[in-house]
């Protein structure tokens, strides 16, 4: 956990909506795993005030990326940076994927944005099988970077299966049919519960990447609360943002 | 520059620099010790504790706004018991001073708490939350009611020996009866100021931003409130007085300083900058050079109004 | 889109949309007309006037402050008699609906300047305001008493017959208790709210930046506050609210309504971007349009908590 | 009157402290009278809220120009514009430099970056003897561009007479042999009430190009008051900024 100054190399568009920042970063660079964030300072002001968390999605040597849209004016901010600007960084943050229990293929489930932290994933499952389902709105936010084996889904039906992520996964089948599978799933919270539900109730091991507001991104505001199955609160910047699909009430 | 003395008192708590991280905003030291040296600021003040655990509001706790941030925790935290057992022991190994702020929901669990602490050698003062406006049995109903203030400052007061701060409540219209009455009672300190009172809409759902509907706002926005409470303090009542509220640089820190503060606490700042705590010590002292002023004590009400 | 029905009843006072511009970022209109059509908004609310010409505070009068500013400008206006003779009949002209808003230093100058001012055809309504924290001798004092602010509305009632709109003070604990005593005596309406007191100083000079010392906070800054009150009005107290404080946009005119106002004034904008109060016309339309909402008025008090 | 997007042409830098922004602004660039000055507003958030006074210093065709020294966040936000980028500007405003009194002799009195509104002023004065007095702190402040028959101070000696602006037009002398003078002066307050009472008692008719924190600028928060010898305020940015010396106490 550390602040520095990240060095912004390039901001490229993988597709209309969805943007891939390129930071000079060896300060953290060989120290992230995969689920792990972190929370960025947009602007040398007040305004907006809080940092914003996002995935790490990918590393290059001493380069990390963050894959992110537009959604208020905190990612507008951050997507008109060039190249050579300074970006205040604070990470890596928080618990990442949990890659050591028992599973012989890796089924990614993404929503939307929420494929950010999958390629830095898929690059940590070399001896697995993996299977990756990537759903979205529309075709303009599914971007398949830097993961295998895709399977798509988009709400309007303009790219791959028409319908949603877990449809999706109930009409193809592959995931049921794996062998010994292990699920890692990010997204809108309503995709995460029907994954969760989906998991539980057909006993598959899963990790979900969880999503709160958040002040601090290292357990000092306590800010982020999850709930879990026991009735105790958990945060998701610090125990969090991966909890297993039978620890938390989503 | 090492010149210059940036030790003070406020009152009877002596303090190696005016520099405080507020209650809530540190936690109880651990995660902020890996950006700042606790050991070089003048405190840290713990996140408010109560008799029992207290598991906090549902989420969300917290919504941004123009250079501000809502809150609205409940007061989450581990209760006397875990925080005595586990949390005082690191509390005592980071070199800085401890200030316990303790929230209650009724005069007795004040004093429960405080009896219970007072032995702790870690804790040198307590800081008294009358004033959290996110916890619907106490707080705001004590922090806007003076004879309840003036109450709880006596009994705490009969209870320790150590130093009593209470922390005020901004959501009023004069701040300094408050403070006179915890004089009055025997407190020898006053923290100004907790949240304001905000509330925020989300438009497509017209649901509360905030889970608990209303949540304490607080940061850059808060300051000209903040000031013109201490001013109000200062101006009127002779009494010990540590700023809070929207500091985010050594400017800001100075400028409550002059407004009547004998120390300053950090708040939503932390969250944003965790090393101000630290860097803000090099740019006081230059300050303080640079001004002629040989014991930052000095700047303390030193308005020209 | 035109099927949606902008006009709104705030109690008695009719207005073809809940769009006003708020007492002092105005002026009386003639300058802001260079920018907007006065005649397309709901209507505006002049500069606090008072029986005799003020001058006002001496410079500095403004100073900003995150995401807001401050100001101590001392209600300067051209008293009572040029408002009668220079500034109605130019307001007479742009078709906008008036609202005056009165300040004063006793309860009879309040009454006196309603008097003289209730044959204007032109003023739809009178806007009192009790809390301008600007002014020494009244202001602040009247704002924050109940009872004062109860016999001030209950003389004025008894002066006029036109609405009655009383500006409320949020430097208080509980603005509930003076909008109730306002619906007790006869007050049509409240709008809320009025500045936050706040200081700033200069660290160099160690004077207050504004020269007055305080001013009031206004601004984006403020706005969580001002939803928070017209809230807790709207909850406890059934009168109608016109809400003010910090609205930048459409989107937050949108949450004052969900929270509870019937209507809204537009202020320190209008000093930055004067022509949103017809900018954001259109996009109230498409809002409930795309809501589903026919009249706006639906949207008053529409939070679900 | 109006409010507009100015389009940023171009930066340039005039001394290492002092620049000049270009704008494309054909919407006002014929209307603005020499002394009249635009309000900017730097970003499109709320930080900072308010727009930012600055005369207008030049004109060519459609373009205007603005110069501008980095005093705080506002004009280092403005600093930072490329070429593209959108201005959003209201103006012109106030009442600009009395033309049409009798003289024959214009001498202009500038301090520091008070130099901004006379080169305009210059292109104005076609029939007139100029002599243009400039001081500032250092030579890094002395910004001559657009300026006539120019005699140079600085405090610490760097550049010019060495001594304050007062002292540089007494010392000099031209003022006071001058066929018919008038004053026109620009610049840090004490400056201007030194050149106040020295045209007072020399009895030199003397326009002030004052200043005053603004809220507006266009006459409706009642934010910017100056005192006139009548004992009542008038406004900065609407009766102002320029005033006649025997009119106003500073
Ligand atoms: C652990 C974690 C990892 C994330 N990783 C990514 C990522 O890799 N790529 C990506 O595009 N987004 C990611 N997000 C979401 C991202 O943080 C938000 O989209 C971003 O904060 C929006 O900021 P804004 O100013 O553009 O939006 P605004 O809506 O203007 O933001 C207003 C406030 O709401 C908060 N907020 C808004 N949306 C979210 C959200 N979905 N989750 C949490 N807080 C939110 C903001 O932080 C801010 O405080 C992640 C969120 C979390 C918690
Ligand atoms: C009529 C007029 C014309 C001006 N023309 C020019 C010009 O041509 N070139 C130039 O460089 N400057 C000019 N100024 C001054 C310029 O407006 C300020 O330097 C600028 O507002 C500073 O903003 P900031 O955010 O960088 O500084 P900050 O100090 O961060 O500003 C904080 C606040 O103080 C106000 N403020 C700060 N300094 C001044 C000042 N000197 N006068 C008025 N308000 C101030 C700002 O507007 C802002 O509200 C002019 C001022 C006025 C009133
Ligand atoms: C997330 C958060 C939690 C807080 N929790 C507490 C608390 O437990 N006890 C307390 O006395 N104050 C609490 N506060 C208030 C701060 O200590 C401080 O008074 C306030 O935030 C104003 O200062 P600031 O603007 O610098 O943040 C909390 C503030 C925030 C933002
Ligand atoms: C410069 C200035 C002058 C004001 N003058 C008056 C006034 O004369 N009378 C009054 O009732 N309110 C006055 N107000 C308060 C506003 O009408 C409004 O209540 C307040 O600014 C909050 O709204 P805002 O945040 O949208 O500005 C003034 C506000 C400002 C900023
Ligand atoms: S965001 Fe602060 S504790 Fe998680
Ligand atoms: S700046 Fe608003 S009246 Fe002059």
């Amino acid at each position: 956990m550390l602040i520095f100054n990240g060095t912004v190399e390039s901001i490229d568009w993988l597709t209309g909506q969805i943007a891939m920042l390129k930071v000079h970063a060896p300060e953290i660079s060989d120290k992230i795993l995969p689920g792990q964030f972190c929370n960025i300072k947009v602007s040398d002001n007040h305004f907006p005030l809080l940092r914003r968390p996002f995935s790490v999605s990918d590393i290059d040597g001493e380069f990390i990326f963050f894959m992110f849209d537009i959604h208020g004016e905190g990612t507008k901010m951050l997507s008109e940076k060039k190249q050579g600007d300074k970006l205040d960084i604070l990470g890596p943050l928080g618990n990442g994927f949990n890659l050591k229990t028992e599973y012989h293929t890796a089924v990614i489930v993404a929503g939307g944005i929420g494929a950010a932290p999958f390629p830095l994933l898929t690059k940590h499952l070399k001896n697995k099988k993996v299977i990756s389902y990537l759903g979205a709105r529309s075709s303009e936010m599914l971007v398949s970077y830097g993961l295998q084996n895709v399977i798509k889904s988009t709400d309007d039906g303009s790219e791959g299966f028409h319908g949603n992520i877990l449809q999706l996964i109930e009409s193809d089948g592959a995931l049921l049919s794996a062998d010994s599978p292990k699920i890692f799933a990010c997204g809108p919270t309503p995709m995460l519960k029907a994954i969760q539900d989906y998991a539980l109730k057909n006993n598959i091991p899963c990790d979900l990447s969880t999503e709160c507001a958040m002040a601090c991104g290292f357990g000092i505001c306590q800010g982020c609360p999850v709930e879990t199955v026991d009735g105790i609160y958990k945060l998701v910047c610090k125990d969090g943002p991966v909890f297993e699909a039978s620890e938390v009430n989503l | 520059m090492s010149s210059v003395d940036l030790s003070v008192n406020v009152g009877p708590l002596k303090l190696k620099n005016p520099v405080l991280l507020a209650s809530g905003t540190v936690g109880y030291g651990n995660e902020i010790s890996e950006f700042l040296e606790l050991s070089k600021i003048g405190g840290i003040v713990t996140k408010s504790i109560s008799l029992l655990p207290r598991k906090g509001n549902p989420p969300q706790r917290i919504v941004e706004t123009p250079s501000g941030m809502m809150n609205a925790i409940g007061l989450a935290n581990v209760g006397l018991e875990i925080f005595i057992k586990e949390k005082i022991p690191f509390l005592k190994e980071v070199k800085s001073d401890i200030i316990c702020n303790i929230a209650a929901s009724s005069i007795e669990e004040y004093v429960e708490c405080v009896k219970a602490l007072n032995n702790e050698e870690a804790i040198k003062a307590f800081e008294i939350n009358v004033s959290c406006p996110n916890v619907k049995e106490g707080g705001l109903i004590f922090g806007n009611d003076v004879s309840a203030v003036g109450r709880i400052t006596e009994k705490v007061r009969a209870a320790t020996d150590k130093p009593v701060i209470i922390k005020l409540s901004p959501n009023t219209a004069s701040i300094s009866r408050f403070a006179e009455v915890v004089k009055k009672e025997g407190g020898d300190i006053v923290s100004a100021i907790n949240t304001l009172v905000g509330a925020a809409f989300d438009i497509w759902k017209k649901t509360p931003k905030i889970a608990n509907v209303t949540g304490g706002l607080s940061g850059p926005a808060i300051k000209p409130v903040a000031i013109a409470k201490v001013l109000e303090i200062s101006r009127k009542v002779d009494i010990p007085i540590i700023g809070i509220g929207g500091i985010s640089s050594w400017q800001d820190a100075v400028e409550f300083m002059i407004a009547g503060a004998s120390a300053f606490q950090l708040g939503t700042i932390n969250f944003v900058n965790p090393k101000l705590g630290n860097d803000i010590l090099t740019d006081l002292e230059d300050y303080c050079a640079k001004m002629g002023i040989e014991n930052i004590s000095d700047l303390t009400a030193s308005y020209k109004i």
